[in-house]
């Protein structure tokens, strides 16, 4: 475990979608420690608990991370009145990441709305070897699907409503991808069910996958046991940590049972 | 420059700040940040004799100023402790504190045998926890639950200091405080969290998956302010205060109403640092106030 | 519209927003804000038969989300009450519950023989006063206390409900409020305020000239909900929860865990047209969600 | 009673000593209603008690108000971060306010350290008839002398360390002032020693004198019974309230004995 905690720059902010914001943070520190997967925690005046969110791209030319997030409650309502120029108070790169083959390998990011983000690092990795599977309630919510096409990755998007791309769950798409081609490798992150479908096809199709939980968190760290989620592990079940034996998971390990 | 250091039932810890059982785990997760040795002490996760799971999640919810827990002491069990951390923590040069539980006296009297003449520094005894003998209300909500189990252990612990923490959920906090003590304890630690709870409006379910959870952080810091002061002037007994101390001020209201020694909770979630600027923050207070012992501060509000 | 009036042991309110007592003084000053008709209730200055000076000052302190009173329940006494506030109060249109407090069994039962038909609606009866006949420990803090002022005031209550308004610093509040509700209490209001304590580390004196005093505000609103949540699965009589409420959301969450109406104290003090802010939001709330009678989402929280 | 709560803008934000800073707020109803001696009451964003800064000028063409404060906690400290253009949640005008007399009747105001503000609107009332004793603790701390001036007042200036005008206290100067010219009345605010020993003189020399007192406040308009102080009438002692029945009081009826 190697983070740091700090005030910084915020680069950058911009309003990607109806309620979604992207800070570019300026961290030189900590953009040469982050990986794909892991995450910020992230302080907001006037609240006790920190804000976990995913490190969505690290630029390493600007020594600095991007964050994308969406307003869900009182918390992120506040961060998004940040300006660029402000300060934040972070505390990253936490958790373990996502675990990278080598980039000739063939991989799908499979991502569910805010759950998109945290897959970007992985489309940039892979390249023209990825594919994406992105879903979104409506059009009014996409994100980033110029991002991970300018990465190489073939974007297959869908929408709840049909207002953008195909209208569905991520889940048939692929399905269809599969079929198409088997990858190495599947990524997941996205609203717990839609992880709980997507573990169900690599299973069925025997393709490892790893899959990035959300849990409500006090340290972020690992010191409080705050962020509890079942795992299994040679048949036993415990309760792991998202924070810090997380937030990604071999899909095989996650008990969706609860 | 000044004296911050503290001894409390004959421990002498380099600074009165320790960081609370259950929010430090054991000690590893803030290492990349500074040393434990920057630390008075630090008291570990709460230790069971076996191994426990611990709560179903949501277990953290946030409240104005404050949190909700119920992480239910998942703990590895004391062997693992004794294999796989106890090793590692001894050389930190820090004061070791095991903070230990039980569900019945039995497994009080059997956690606190083992780690008597483990190594760490100092048991503290969480008698928050349900009496699962008696219908499940906690050993430290009556003075005879709380006394017994104080009784029961008193004579498993022979080589380092006995602390007993006490739960704020109580009419009167003083005479808990005084059962033990006449048991035998050789220190109080107070306070562990206000029972809470909360419920998420759209959903109609309590947010906590364990309906009910543990308050702390800076909302509970007036009654813990309180409940130390009123202990301290009921026991002869060292006090050691927390509950929602966040600054250096805190840590100094805090002694002042009568704690020999503070420990950091629900601050180090906001703030990682909080102990180590709390430490910075009264060497400078003594320094700027020339005040040359920290102790001298202890238990000296003056009431109206 | 949906329905927002709610009924408690048979009097009805408008809605189910009431001015917590000490916090609205008579009802005067914030009417140049807006009409008392808008509230659902007022509960009025806790009352003794006397006139009391109350405590000396500083009689407020500000805590993190919250803050600490000793006011020592100031007042005029009934008489001048009867004379010089209520002929005021009678007509304007809203619920008027008289909070009435005494130092021991006989004052209590006087003051409330005095009110029960004196044109107050309700009489809420404060046990959390000292109880100065036995060492000054709170009626409120045992069963056998609380249930003997309940018992000597029953018989006196003859026109009106009779609320109880319990104390949280007790180690079991339904043991308390099931105490009441066997000696006839027709409602439970809860929770009085926390005992706390601030201290100036300047000049190493209370902040309060009194010591302590009492918290209240957003810090405690997960302890209250918790009790109202105990409570409220205890007793068969309604309850009427505060603590710390000072949003529509607050207001709703406090309701599902069981609360028939709610109280609002000290957000007043931090927004004075928080009452009015809460009448709003629980009326959009309702029109929002399609549900058309506010009672049916009372104690409708779904315990895991 | 006749108050408003609203949130107004801050026409213009100064800083005037070390830690002393001006705000002028514009809430034209809140500034048609005010009189010399009320106060506002100020919420700090963050903080659940709202800080009670007395009116320190009443700007009926511009719709505004004036209050002038000193850091002296984290409330305080908060507020000072306040820029013009910015909005600020208020009270007021609270409280009874001094008893003017006629314009041509003499006064003489004694203000110490940041009691001077609230004294401001009194000089500019008796105009060439007030004289002003203002003490400060030093002179990086001295404030207003010149709108004292302006106002046609004559002001005496003192310093605790004598780093701008006389050295000591306001009271030396005060007695000096009533030997020289008996006025028709005093108006004093400033820390409690200082009242008390204003109010001694006053009696001395048998003159009118009225006292702005402070106390820690809740609601700020009589209805929580927080700012209590003593006070005698008709021989009899009982708890005035600063928010509903002073802040400003006759100093005879003032209990000073604690
Ligand atoms: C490892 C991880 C990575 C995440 N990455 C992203 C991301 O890249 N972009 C993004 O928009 N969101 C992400 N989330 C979810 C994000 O943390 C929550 O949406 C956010 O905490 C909500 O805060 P709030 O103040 O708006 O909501 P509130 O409901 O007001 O928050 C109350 C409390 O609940 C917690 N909470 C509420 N919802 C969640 C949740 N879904 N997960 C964890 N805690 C929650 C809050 O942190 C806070 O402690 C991530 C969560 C985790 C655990
Ligand atoms: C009627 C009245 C008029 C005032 N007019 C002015 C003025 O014009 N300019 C000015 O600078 N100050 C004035 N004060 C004092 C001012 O209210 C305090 O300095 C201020 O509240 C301190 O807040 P803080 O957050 O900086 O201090 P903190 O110590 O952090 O505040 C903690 C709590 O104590 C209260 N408190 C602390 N000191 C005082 C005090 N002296 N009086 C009342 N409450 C206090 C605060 O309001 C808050 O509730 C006035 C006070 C009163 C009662
Ligand atoms: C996540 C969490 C876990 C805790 N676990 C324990 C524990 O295992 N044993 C114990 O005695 N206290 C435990 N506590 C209580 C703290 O040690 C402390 O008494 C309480 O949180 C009040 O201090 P604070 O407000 O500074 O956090 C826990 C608190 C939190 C927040
Ligand atoms: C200044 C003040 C005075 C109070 N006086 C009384 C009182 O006279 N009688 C009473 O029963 N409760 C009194 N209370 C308690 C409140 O009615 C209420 O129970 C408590 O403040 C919790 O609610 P809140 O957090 O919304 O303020 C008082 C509270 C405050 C803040
Ligand atoms: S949030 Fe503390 S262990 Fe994960
Ligand atoms: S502050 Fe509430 S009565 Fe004065």
């Amino acid at each position: 475990m190697n983070y740091r905690q700090g005030v910084f720059t915020l680069a950058k902010c911009e309003q990607l979608a109806e309620t979604t914001y992207s800070f570019v943070i300026t961290c030189h520190e900590i953009a040469s420690l982050a990986k794909a997967g892991q995450f910020a925690h992230l302080r907001v005046p006037g609240f006790s608990l920190r804000r976990p969110i995913s490190i969505c791209e690290v630029l390493p030319q600007e020594g600095a991370i991007r964050v994308v997030f969406d307003i869900r409650g009182e918390g992120t309502k506040a961060l998004a009145t940040l300006k660029s120029g402000d300060s934040i108070d972070i505390m990253a790169p936490l958790g373990n990441g996502f675990s990278l083959l080598e980039p000739d390998k063939k991989a799908i990011v499979i991502g569910g709305g805010i759950g998109v983000p945290p897959l970007l690092e992985i489309a940039k990795h892979y390249g023209e070897n990825s594919r994406a599977v992105l879903g979104f309630r409506s059009k009014t919510a996409v994100i980033l699907q110029n991002d991970f096409a300018s990465a190489g990755c073939g974007v297959h998007l869908c929408t709840d409503d049909g207002s953008m791309g195909r209208k569905g769950f991520v889940t048939a798409i692929l399905k269809e991808q599969l079929d198409a081609e088997k990858p190495d490798i599947l990524y997941a992150c996205g609203p717990r069910p839609m992880l709980k479908a997507v573990a169900a096809l690599a299973k069925e199709y025997g393709v490892r996958c790893q899959l990035s939980l959300e849990e409500r968190m006090a340290c972020g760290v690992g010191a409080c046991l705050g962020c509890a989620c079942k795992t299994r592990k040679d048949g036993k079940e415990t309760y792991s940590h998202v924070c810090k034996n997380g937030p990604v998971f071999e899909a095989e390990e996650v008990v969706f049972d609860e | 420059m000044s004296n911050l250091a503290v001894k409390i039932a004959g421990v002498t810890f380099k600074n009165p700040v320790i960081t609370a059982s259950g929010t430090y785990g054991f000690g590893r997760e803030y290492e990349c940040l500074y040393p434990l040795s920057a630390l008075g002490g630090v008291s570990l996760k709460g230790m069971t004799p076996a191994p426990r799971m611990g709560n179903p999640p949501p277990r953290v919810a946030e409240t104005p100023s404050g949190m909700l827990n119920s992480v239910g002491l998942q703990n590895p069990g004391v062997e693992a402790f004794l294999d796989n951390e106890l090793p590692y923590l001894k050389d930190k040069g820090t004061v070791l504190i095991a903070n230990v539980a039980g569900s019945t006296i039995d497994e009080y009297r059997s956690i606190c045998e083992r780690l008597d003449n483990s190594g760490v520094h100092m048991i503290e005894l969480n008698i928050s926890c349900p009496n699962v003998k008696q219908g499940g209300a906690s050993f430290g909500t009556s003075c005879e639950n709380a006394a017994s189990v104080v009784r029961a252990v008193r004579p498993m612990v022979k080589h380092v200091p006995l602390m007993v923490k006490l739960t704020p959920n109580v009419t009167d906090i003083t005479a808990i405080a005084q059962a033990v003590e006449a048991e035998g304890a050789d220190a109080v630690s107070l306070i562990n969290t206000l029972l809470g709870m909360r419920i998420d409006i759209k959903t109609r379910r309590p947010i906590l998956k364990n309906n009910v959870g543990g308050l702390s952080g800076p909302a509970i810091f007036p009654v813990a302010v309180r409940m130390v002061w009123q202990v301290a002037s009921k026991v002869k007994i060292p006090v050691v205060g927390m509950g929602g101390i966040t600054t250096w001020q805190d840590a100094v209201e805090m002694m002042m109403a009568g704690a020999s020694a503070i420990q950091i909770g629900a601050a180090l979630f906001t703030d990682p640092y909080a102990p180590i600027k709390i430490v910075e923050g009264l060497t400078k207070y003594l320094d700027d106030n020339g005040i040359a012992d920290i102790n001298s501060i202890v238990g000296q509000v003056q009431p109206w």
